[in-house]
């Protein structure tokens, strides 16, 4: 026996050097493996762009720590979701139980994340959440084990409301796919929008997937509305753009909306359809804190002149938060109560601001919710920031943490 | 006099301009051996078809046993009993000669509804197709594939599976077609064989078979009845000579 | 809905009929013919797109992809109705169905290799940019363009099949494959040239639907559910069927759309059902038995 | 149908029962979901082996019993919110889409089960009371008989158990009068019809107990990920269960099963390795339909294509 534990100690001294003694060195030795962060995200269809770029900036983030934290090294498990909630779950049960990650992160899709969040919960995974915005789960379906680096789908919208209510028009027409997330999106910008004085002249909800808005563009134009506040991203993002244009409309209605509707995933197949609308959002690549400016500088130089878009920033953020929170714990992932605990205080300059967790509902606090408009500079088209509104929190109305 | 078993009163069938039936009247009593000749095109299967519910007439009514049976679905024609043979030969290929003559016997409906029973328990339609398969000499090839049958053997079957259902009346739509003259031969004694009380309706071009088989002939001509009598009274019709024998139907 | 209104919307669902129609005209064909269903009917129409794209990339011109596209994926066509249909006219139709389900697939990641899976915008011809004033108010320029090039094929492909031996030989391999082969006519080559032909078409479909609807694999399985919807309502086999068919779902989408857009996704498939069940054949189809 | 045999079945259910005792919680999951999917492509393959009938629509049903469990376990997780209702809901949608579907065949009958389930899926898509795209999350696992399902362990073995009383209830019904009043309508409907058998309302009935069973599957997909969304409708759902049927051999019921496991494998274990899951997958069933059109089933006996 004392053979034994001398020799370990020797063989984990590098581990342990900066531990302290006692049940910590046990501790240790069961975890001189890797730590394993799982990766829920689309890598095939039309949303691997997103899946990409929230993965690439992870992995630039991680690479700047060498891979590894404390000592341990730091492995990415990355399984495709195919965006279906099928998948996904199948997958997530797969990084959690078979390969049992340490820190699990995803997904893209809201539906996703609400079909996990129960695998999630009762088996205490710890999940950064890298994008999906569904409102819930800062709500009702909140979690202690849940946190979120990317954005609920309230807290790009429901500062526009005002703001579009007094600097673009009062009458406006609202146009969002046919989802929880598009109604949600649509819901929060009344929430300013009408005690600003706005009136909304009517409200239309095609199908996600849309690919022809031909008869709601019709509408449009009949409608009198003098702008348009809007939720789209993806492929719908792209047509509704580029068809608004194509019927003749950026003439007359000044088209607005939720920061997605112009990401750079969709930008250049936009084009100059997408000149001159005005969106909101907690990041552009434009912005010029020093964060942000070494993060878009390595950015580039790492993935072949690529612009990082909000997706990255929220990869970048979710990174983060690991590594500074395994740092916190000093690479101990046994103790899941305190990872919980670190996290939560985990506070720290992002690309978009200062960023830290609202402990009431484990969302992040946006630091600002940028008014952008496009733009032709910098040699493309970009989101230049025209305005900003600062300390977005969600409400978390209905959310009772700990749960 | 009794009502017919059979009574069809002016049935017409056209098809576009064409008029594969042109106001047939036939009465078959119960008991009898009628055959239908005519040369090809006269509409004989096109009549059989009708009969049967495979198409609907485009005039003129069908009584069967006193009860109109135009426009019943095949398959209440056949409940009816009345059943028929194919021209072509209609089988179910891939099941084996036993399966396909029970499947005909169990017909009437009576324990095919059974979901979760088993097969081997219908010991009443089992019986009737061995009881069949013996009277059209399949009896040793109970378990092959009808697919894999000779040509002979299927159109054994083919009559097998109209008899199977034992019905009132049988309707055989030549069931000697493309057979070889032994073949021929006991096909005839076979349905020599059938019990009285089956009712026969038969298309055949083989005169030997129709004059040694049925009891009055029916000759169709272009839809139409041109005859109808004993076979010696159709034998002695110049008529029947002149459209059917006489202008050499070369088959 | 104002007059206008009316009008506006008439006009999108016209131009949303004439591409189902391009896109179902191929696939009603090789219906009839070939009595094969083509679920991959959708990624000719995704390959369209994405020739075009390539196409555009290397001529600098949409004029040139619009030609030339077609004839890329009606080779594509010819292939696949060579290597893997042809072994299979004499099996039941689920292995018509099973294979080419597995074409979606394949072609889908095939796209995705070369091109990524990220949206592409096809720009639309520079003669057709902008909108012009109907009735006073603003239509696009380039949808009157596939309004007026759709129903110009339409009346190409109507006097081909009419009018001329190879549409005689059509029509007659519609009704009864067997009995044309047996005129003595090369039916193998009249099938490879029909499902080839059916293929361009929607390979020519796709390059026309770019400007409006850019391209990204899923676009192809994304659209077969109504081209299929198209051809059962217009009748299998109909080349009159097919266009009444677009038309009809053209106008019923984009109209449910404006007045229930909630319930616009259930509309086509009402028109469907109800087309099935009091006239099974389809509008023009010949009917069942 | 070596799997159907009685002893070997039985062998099967047993090796089924014990396998989370040798093996990891994922290789349960992905067996858990091959048992599901197994059941639904066996239904599927009733009416596509059996009965000659080509459904392209039969997700209608797997969405309908997912949906209808998910709404009534949410308020009551009992075995009646469990199966009876789901089932009974999937009977009747099944008695009402055949009756119409029924009257048409071939070609037109694939669309008009395909419009159906699409209809369905235009439903669940738009419906805001049904989740719309996001559906239904956070359905509880059924108490049933006194146990809860919601412990892993005896979730499995429900699980088990409710395959094998479904694949040995299918079993049955296609070895019954019935099921050979079926096949005799797969081979020739027409005679079938002149020997006096109601072919319509027999095809009614194999469609009502295939939707039924297809429903009770999809209560279960339900169960098993506590969550439904309207990709269960979908028609690629459908496609996916028929290539399972054919991949695996049509008109064998262990064949679909084996073709649930081999599509469920191929898919999962495939999409953790390459981006070109796709790719693979679609050449796999080109390949098989050229080079295998009796499926493994065929393979397996060695002689390709013919069927006993």
């Amino acid at each position: 026996m004392p053979l034994t534990r001398r020799s370990f100690l020797a063989g984990t001294s590098a581990v342990a050097a900066g531990v302290a003694m006692g049940p910590w060195v046990l501790r240790s030795h069961a975890q001189a493996g890797p730590i394993k962060i799982g990766v829920v995200l689309p890598y095939s269809g039309v949303y691997a762009v997103l899946g990409e770029s929230i993965t690439q900036a992870m992995e630039l983030v991680f690479a700047r720590e060498n891979w590894t934290v404390a000592g341990r090294k730091i492995e990415m498990i990355k399984e495709d979701d195919q965006m279906t909630p099928k998948t996904g779950i199948e997958k997530t049960e797969k990084l959690i139980e078979s390969d049992k990650v340490d820190i699990l992160t995803g997904p893209v899709h809201s539906g996703i994340l609400l079909g996990m969040r129960d695998k999630v919960h009762n088996t205490r995974t710890i999940l950064i959440v890298s994008n999906a915005g569904a409102d819930d789960v800062s709500r009702g379906k909140c979690s202690k084990w849940i946190f979120r680096a990317s954005f609920s789908n309230w807290q790009p919208n429901q500062p526009m409301g005002g703001w579009v209510a007094r600097n673009v028009a009062k009458d406006v027409f609202l146009v969002a796919p046919n989802y929880a997330a598009g109604k949600d999106m649509m819901t929060a910008f009344k929430e300013t929008f009408l005690p600003a004085g706005g009136k909304v002249v009517a409200e239309d909800y095609p199908k996600l997937g849309e690919t022809d808005y031909a008869p709601y563009l019709t509408k449009i134009r009949n409608s009198g509305a003098k702008g348009v506040y809007c939720f789209f991203s993806g492929t719908d993002a792209v047509n509704f753009v580029k068809q608004f244009d194509e019927f003749g409309l950026k003439q007359s209605v000044r088209l607005t909306g939720a920061g997605f509707l112009v990401e750079p995933d969709v930008l250049p197949a936009q084009g100059k359809a997408a000149l001159g609308i005005i969106s909101g959002h907690f990041y552009t690549p434009l912005l010029e804190n020093p964060t942000n400016q070494k993060f878009v500088k390595e950015f580039r130089a790492k993935f072949n002149n690529k612009m990082p878009d909000g997706f990255a920033c929220q990869g970048h953020d979710t990174a983060e938060t690991i590594v500074r929170a395994l740092k916190a714990v000093n690479g101990n992932t046994q103790d899941k109560a305190r990872l919980v605990e670190v996290i939560e205080k985990t506070e720290f300059d992002s690309p978009r601001g200062r960023f830290r967790f609202d402990p009431k509902t484990h969302n992040v606090i946006q630091p600002y919710i940028y008014v952008r408009e496009v733009r032709d500079v910098h040699g493309g088209l970009n989101n230049v920031v025209i305005d900003k509104i600062a300390d977005v929190r969600d409400p978390g109305t209905g959310c009772t943490l700990p749960a | 006099m009794t009502a017919p078993l059979l009574a069809i009163e002016h049935v017409s069938r056209h098809f576009g301009a064409l008029s594969a039936l042109n106001g047939v009247s036939l009465s078959v009593a119960a008991r009898e051996r009628r055959a239908v000749i005519g040369p090809n095109g006269a509409g004989k299967t096109t009549l059989f078809n009708v009969i049967t519910g495979q198409l609907a007439p485009s005039a003129g009514a069908i009584r069967f046993e006193g009860r109109a049976i135009v426009g019943l679905a095949p398959h209440a024609i056949a409940r009816r009993g009345i059943s028929r043979s194919f021209q072509r030969t209609n089988l179910f290929p891939r099941l084996a000669v036993g399966e396909n003559l029970r499947l005909a016997a169990a017909a009437d409906g009576r324990g095919s509804w059974n979901v979760l029973g088993s097969v081997d328990r219908l010991a009443a339609p089992l019986g009737r197709a061995r009881e069949v398969a013996e009277a059209v000499g399949l009896a040793e090839r109970l378990a092959e594939p009808a697919g894999r049958l000779s040509y002979g053997e299927q159109r054994q079957l083919e009559v097998g599976v109209a008899l199977a259902t034992v019905p009132r009346l049988l309707l055989l739509d030549e069931p000697t077609a493309g057979m070889s003259p032994e073949e021929t031969a006991r096909m005839t004694r076979l349905l020599q064989a059938l019990p009285r009380e089956m009712t026969l309706l038969i298309i055949e071009h083989d005169m030997d078979v129709v004059f040694s088989l049925a009891d009055r002939i029916s000759v169709l001509h272009h839809g139409e009845v041109l005859c109808e009598g004993t076979p010696d009274e159709v034998r002695a019709d110049a008529r029947v000579y002149e459209v059917y024998l006489g202008t050499g139907d070369d088959r | 809905m104002t007059p206008v209104d009316l009008l506006g919307q008439a006009l999108n669902g016209l131009a949303y009929g004439v591409l189902l129609f391009l896109l179902s005209v191929g696939l009603t064909l090789i219906f009839g013919m070939l009595d094969v269903v083509n679920l991959a009917h959708g990624s000719f129409y995704m390959l369209g797109a994405f020739a075009g794209l390539g196409l555009i990339a290397a001529t600098g011109s949409f004029w040139a992809a619009l030609v030339l596209a077609p004839v890329v994926v009606g080779v594509v066509g010819a292939l696949v109705e060579r290597t893997c249909l042809r072994p299979l006219y004499r099996r039941a139709v689920l292995d018509q169905v099973l294979l080419t389900f597995g074409l979606i697939y394949l072609f889908e990641d095939v796209v995705k290799w070369i091109w990524g899976g990220r949206i592409r915008s096809i720009p639309g011809p520079a003669l057709f940019s902008g909108s012009v004033k109907i009735a006073g108010a603003a239509f696009p320029a380039y949808r009157l363009f596939v309004i007026v090039f759709g129903l110009a094929i339409a009346v190409v492909l109507w006097l081909v099949i009419e009018r001329t031996r190879l549409g005689s030989i059509v029509r007659a391999g519609v009704w009864d494959a067997e009995m044309t082969a047996g005129m003595g006519i090369d039916i193998d080559r009249v099938f490879t040239g029909v499902f080839a032909g059916g293929a361009a078409l929607a390979g020519l479909s796709g390059v026309i639907a770019g400007p409006i609807r850019s391209a990204y694999p899923a676009m192809g399985s994304e659209i077969l559910v109504v081209t299929l919807i198209v051809v059962v309502v217009g009748g299998l086999g109909s080349l009159k069927g097919s266009l009444a068919g677009s038309l009809i779902i053209g106008q019923a989408e984009t109209f449910g759309k404006a007045w229930l857009p909630e319930t616009a996704m259930l509309i086509i498939y009402v028109v469907m059902a109800l087309v099935v069940l009091f006239r099974p054949q389809g509008l023009f189809g010949r009917p069942l038995r | 149908m070596r799997l159907a045999r009685p002893g070997g079945f039985v062998a099967l259910l047993a090796l089924l029962a014990v396998f989370p005792l040798f093996a990891g919680n994922y290789p349960v999951k992905l067996l858990h979901e091959i048992l599901i999917w197994g059941v639904f492509a066996m239904s599927l393959d009733l009416l596509m082996g059996y009965t000659g009938l080509v459904s392209f629509g039969h997700s209608a049903f797997f969405g309908l019993g997912g949906y209808v469990a998910a709404l009534a376990l949410l308020r009551w997780p009992g075995a009646t919110a469990a199966l009876l209702l789901p089932a009974v809901a999937a009977a009747l949608a099944a008695l009402v889409i055949g009756f119409f579907s029924i009257r048409v065949s071939g070609v037109y009958f694939i669309m008009l089960t395909l419009a159906f389930s699409q209809m369905f899926y235009a439903v669940a898509f738009q419906a805001e009371w049904l989740g719309s795209n996001d559906g239904i999350s956070g359905v509880p696992r059924p108490v049933v008989v006194g146990l809860s399902l919601a412990a892993p362990r005896v979730f499995h073995l429900f699980l088990v158990g409710f395959f094998g009383l479904a694949g040995l209830a299918l079993w049955r019904v296609v070895r019954s009068p019935f099921g050979h009043v079926l096949r005799g309508i797969a081979e020739n409907e027409g005679r079938m019809a002149a020997v006096g058998y109601p072919v319509a309302r027999y095809k009614l009935l194999a469609f009502v107990i295939a939707g039924t069973v297809a429903g009770l599957a999809g209560s279960l997909f339900t169960q098993l990920n506590g969550y439904v969304s309207p990709d269960a409708f979908f028609w690629t759902t459908s496609g996916e269960a028929l290539l399972m049927v054919i991949l695996g051999g049509t008109g064998t019921l262990g064949g679909a099963f084996l073709g649930a496991a081999a599509f469920t494998l191929l898919q999962s274990l495939v999409s953790s390795y390459t981006e070109r899951w796709m790719l693979i997958l679609g050449l796999t069933f080109v390949l098989f339909v050229l080079f295998a059109p009796g499926g493994i089933v065929g393979v397996l006996r060695g002689r390709i294509g013919l069927r006993a």
